[in-house]
């Protein structure tokens, strides 16, 4: 079988994720700010209102809890509303949209109302973003029961994950890796959902015996290169792209583990109560006795999102992440002889 | 247009006109614009309206005493506001859908809900109750003004699949502090929603009077955001089906949403849970019960003659069957299982969740094993 | 030096905690819904506003974004606001104002504007209530920086820490186990409050040996319940109280593993991404090698607050928490032998 | 009052009228009730008012050439809002207090902004720039609308105070929609509170014209919530200033919160980053181009003879200052440290904080000793 793939941006390939889910379900729509007209503020719905008309690609008043109980409103009548919430930072109005509606109303009806709901979020730092606009709020969905998320980090991921998402009858945050937006990759348009992995399941982004390395979203390239760079100093990282961040993908990070015996998580995302917390404490439950050290988490420190100039104190990048293998293989490094 | 009879409950200054059709003696006043919408409205569907606001005041007062001898965990009375709920009920489609507040009782009646469902959520079985696709109704909300959105989304959604349907949405007087609700106007106003906002006013969020809410009439607000509104003696049934009727029908012609203010008040506590005596003028309520909306329709009948012992006993006897009714729905409710809980949390498999409910299924498994080896 | 106490319930302990602040500082103001005549709808304020005037003890409109916003611009006016929200479940309209606003200002501000806010959340479950009623959101808070957190399980902790929360120039979620407002217990109400334990420390509630055990809030008086029965097997359980949600006092709880070499952590919230993850991540980073076991945790299932006649299937109780220890010390229990 | 010249931008139907004391032209309209509050602005004010719109203008224009040349990660213009904000921010006394957003650099430099002040945030520099309590001014707000809630909430804390100073919170056209806006304006009405909110209609948010938010003028919406309102050329500095005044003596005395929609236009783009030849016709801009608010003025005092060459050269010198010294402050702003990131997150000790701090300080240090050994 022979698959011809176009060579696109991530962005253009959420366009053509979107393009595809419209044209195949009338149910479809998109809601957010900015999204018709003019596209989005990063053209991820270029060209969609012109095609499809503004009663599919709704440019909406400028209200995100709105967005949110619209499209709530909208799923009780059949419809499978798309929204888009501008950055990260903007999503805390439509929180109790999010948490106390979309994700309870399936279980409050007892199954006979659906949320098939997306909501997408351009999210993460990386670009000198000005305040509100570099978060990364994922944990606080993660521990949302009702809800599912994930994040692709590339853009053969992102044209089928947010199809799937889509399809998907549960509420789903899609978190967009924003600084990625222009990475190019090769794309199967002509993908078939079915036989594409399932919404939850991570992917082994490159085998390794020495450790684990888990990432998602924004650092899957960056965890990447660490592990390129490692390769160098002999070391042989297994990166694992999470891809659904609810639920969490236990199995596959566990049976990696259990080969290496070694895990570290990155994300941007502050640490305190933050993803890597529940994958490092749901990982020890399930393979405590094949570790061989604490699995250790690299990441956002516990502080607002700095602004543009301190950033890069502020995210993990590609020393931060080899300084955490050192440390989770014991290798000599900055915190080693420390108590805690 | 007629003056209500008295002061602070209109939530800003005394004496705001209101639409009455039937005054607190139970007289008739006529309205060249309104009363084209009751032309239906003969004796039987007068003594109809009757009985259906007898008939949830009494399920309303079962529901209290179930509460009392611990059938229920909790009930949120509608006293008072029977004619605001089936005035406006009544005046409903099948086919138009409806998102409620946790006191919407009479509305929930009129749409055809059984007893159980009328207290399962109460009971504590179950977290909503009937169908919403059987009843065009969605489940009662609790957040306050959070409906209100899910309306206006609905009522857009089926404006752009080009229904001639109209979404009505409950709230409260309290609700109108909410930025939901003030957000569903906006998003209301600029999609041209076919949307009806239907706001019972009784004059109290639990202990706050609606003075705290609203500086103005809650009706004077809609307007400033490009949405028609009534102001509506929500204790007469007939103002509040007329203007009902009348919005229903602007909805659904296209010609956007609308607002209705019913001007009512809350004879009970807030829940059987609240003690008003701590907050409020006894007074008040004695003033405010000879506008009692059920007495002032009986006036009405009598006066036309429609008020007989026969139909008086047929009332009666609907109402005993009602509250009869209730009782053994709730009493006989069967109680949930363990496991339930882990039901509908999503629509599909849910790997993290499973292993849950797996272990928790071994736990009570190998608990009821020891509990039997005892 | 002989202290006079005063025998009275946990919800009378915060009513005198919070009439010292008004006494004692004339820019503290109480304001949320139902708090001023009525008292609130627990009666924590009851009497207040009587005593100090509606401009002290606010009863506003139905708005919680509005209660915490308003809030937030009374500190930049010096004042000292202490906001009731009047259930768990409505506190996710404020959000915004709480992440967005509250956490970041002092950050924002480089120090210049403080945030000393208190925000009183009656939390959690196990009295019957309706939804949105019973819900357990600390780890919402957790993970936001610039915030702390706080629940006490006693009413002395009560009495003297809502003063602290009061007096903390930082934004505090004050947490307070609703289902045990009427447990009674011994107030010193002439307490030295700068004598009094940190804020931000935990207490070891009773010493033992063999595990750990942790609780905070509601669950507190449980653990203790559990201790007493795991003391009739011959186990001895270390009992501690968090108190501090945020930051988390790992000094406390390290030591005491470090002891005990096993840690079960209980709480109502639902389990991923819970307290419980980051105190498992934590404790495991700083204990690894004198872990025998891995963390175990005891917690709410990830499935919204079930209704009042399914909540005992939710809430861990006595025998959960018992199950847990049976696991965290490798006694054969219903779970001795799967994989995962 | 009269009309504005032209159509859509109005909020609402087109021609609704608003307060103009100065048309488009320049001519000086007398208005009965607004002209007492201009009895001090004598020639000499009346420059004072040009310089400062042009000066601002000119540092806008700076502050973009900045963000092009790579000094600037970004920038909001205000291109075309100088008479809003000047005829604004110079109603203010230095005791009120401010609750800003993003664009409002001429209220900024009314308050005394210094030069850094006005550029450290869109250099990346730090989180927010002026002195709050210098400036009496808070940190410029992003999350649409969230401020007008803590003006609401500080004038709340002045009242109960005693306190006779006005707070005025500024936000725009979309942010009407917000529902945090909606219950600022709740709790001021409820309360009393001596707040103005000041909304700079520029008929854009973003991509989307104001009739996505409003399907009436913006200042229809306030008395709904009993709250004073008035509608104004916002392209006026006279109006605005008159306006402005006449709202904050209300305020002041004790009259309760007051409303301003200022009827302006966004000349520019939304941010730096923003194109909006996409979405909007140009030849509204052209339109809105013979309302210029700086033109309008000049042509206003050239008619008064307060135009001459010395004046024009004095203002030029004053404003090819302000544009060096905002160049010269933008350039010369010091790198924040690596370790700053962690500094005011909290007043005092955080333990894990300060743990995550310490561990990163070695490892800031052991990289450096690394990249030294290299
Ligand atoms: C978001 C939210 N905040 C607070 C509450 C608690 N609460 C329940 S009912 C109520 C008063 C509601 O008043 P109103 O809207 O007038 O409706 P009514 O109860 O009078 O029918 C309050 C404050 C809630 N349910 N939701
Ligand atoms: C809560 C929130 N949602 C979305 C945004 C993104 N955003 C920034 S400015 C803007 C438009 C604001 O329009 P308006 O209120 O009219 O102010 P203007 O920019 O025209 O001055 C939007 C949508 C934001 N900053 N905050
Ligand atoms: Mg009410
Ligand atoms: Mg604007």
């Amino acid at each position: 079988m022979t698959t011809a793939t176009t060579h696109m941006t991530f962005g253009q390939a959420i366009n053509a994720g979107l393009r595809r889910a419209l044209e195949r379900d009338p149910k479809v729509l998109l809601i957010g700010e900015d999204i018709g007209t003019l596209g989005g503020v990063f053209r991820i719905t270029d060209g969609l209102q012109k095609d499809f008309g503004a009663h599919r690609v709704v440019d909406s008043p400028l209200a995100e809890s709105a967005i949110v109980g619209t499209a709530v409103g909208m799923c009780f009548r059949g419809f499978r509303p798309v929204c888009e919430i501008q950055f990260d930072g903007f999503i805390y109005p439509a929180f109790d949209q999010l948490v106390s509606q979309a994700a309870k109303l399936h279980f409050r009806s007892r199954g006979r109302v659906r949320m098939p709901l997306t909501v997408r979020v351009p999210f993460g730092g990386g670009f000198g973003g000005a305040e509100h606009h570099s978060e990364s709020p994922e944990a606080y969905f993660l521990h949302t029961p009702g809800l599912r998320a994930v994040s692709p980090s590339n853009p053969q991921d992102a044209f089928v994950m947010v199809q799937q998402a889509i399809a998907c009858d549960d509420p789903v945050l899609f978190f967009e890796p924003k600084r990625r937006y222009h990475v190019k990759g090769e794309v199967d348009l002509e993908a078939d959902l079915a036989a594409a992995p399932p919404l939850e399941q991570a992917r082994i982004e490159r085998p390794g015996r020495d450790a684990t390395l888990v990432a998602y979203g924004p650092l899957v390239p960056t965890a990447r290169e660490a592990a390129e760079a490692a390769a160098d100093e002999g070391i042989s990282l297994e990166v694992i792209d999470l891809r659904s961040l609810s639920p969490l993908d236990f199995g596959t990070v566990a049976a990696s583990v259990r080969r290496t015996g070694r895990l570290v998580i990155t994300h941007e995302a502050s640490q305190t109560g933050g993803l890597g917390a529940e994958l490092a404490a749901g990982i020890t439950e399930r393979c405590f006795y094949y570790l061989e050290h604490a699995p250790v988490r690299v990441t956002g420190f516990d502080i607002p999102y700095p602004p543009a100039r301190m950033e890069q104190h502020h995210l993990p990048d590609l020393d931060r992440i080899l300084d955490g293998v050192d440390r989770v293989l014991g290798r000599p490094n900055s915190l080693s002889g420390l108590e805690d | 247009m007629s003056k209500p009879g008295t002061g602070p409950e209109s939530g800003g200054k005394s004496g705001e006109p209101f639409i009455q059709l039937l005054t607190p003696a139970g007289v008739r006043v006529a309205d060249p614009h309104f009363d084209q919408w009751l032309a239906d409205i003969d004796g039987d569907r007068l003594q109809g309206l009757y009985q259906d606001m007898v008939t949830v005041r009494r399920i309303d007062l079962e529901a209290t005493a179930l509460q009392r001898q611990g059938e229920l965990a909790l009930w949120p009375p509608m006293l008072g506001q029977e004619a605001a709920q089936i005035g406006s009920g009544r005046a409903l489609a099948p086919e138009d859908f409806v998102f409620p507040s946790y006191r919407d009782t009479g509305v929930a009646w009129c749409r055809g809900a059984e007893y159980a469902d009328l207290v399962k959520v109460w009971r504590g079985n179950a977290p909503s109750s009937w169908d919403p696709y059987r009843l065009n109704m969605a489940p009662m909300q609790i957040i306050i003004g959070a409906q209100t959105l899910h309306a206006t989304g609905y009522a857009m959604a089926a404006k752009f699949e080009g229904a001639e349907t109209a979404t009505v949405t409950y709230f409260g007087d309290g609700a109108t502090s909410q930025g939901d609700m003030n957000e569903a106007m906006v998003f209301a106003a600029s999609f041209q929603a076919p949307v009806l906002f239907f706001c019972q006013n009784n004059q109290w969020a639990i202990s706050e009077p609606v003075r705290v809410q609203a500086q103005r009439p809650i009706a004077d607000r809609p307007p400033g955001f490009g949405i028609r509104s009534l102001r509506v003696d929500g204790n007469d049934v007939l103002a509040c089906l007329a203007a009902t009727r009348e919005s229903l029908e602007r909805v659904r012609s296209g010609a956007g949403p609308c607002f209705i203010e019913a001007v009512t008040y809350r004879m009970g506590p807030h829940t059987t849970a609240d003690d008003p005596t701590r907050y409020r003028d006894p007074n008040e309520l004695e003033d405010w019960r000879t506008r009692d909306p059920v007495d002032r329709l009986g006036a009405y009948l009598q006066s036309e003659g429609l008020f007989g012992e026969e139909f008086r006993d047929q009332v009666r006897a609907a109402a005993d069957a009602a509250a009869a009714g209730l009782r053994e729905a709730c009493t006989s409710l069967p109680e949930p299982g363990g496991l339930e809980v882990f039901d509908h949390v999503y629509s599909g498999p849910h790997a993290v969740l499973e292993r849950q409910k797996d272990h928790y299924s071994r736990y009570l498994a190998g608990f009821e094993a020891a509990e039997g080896g005892r």
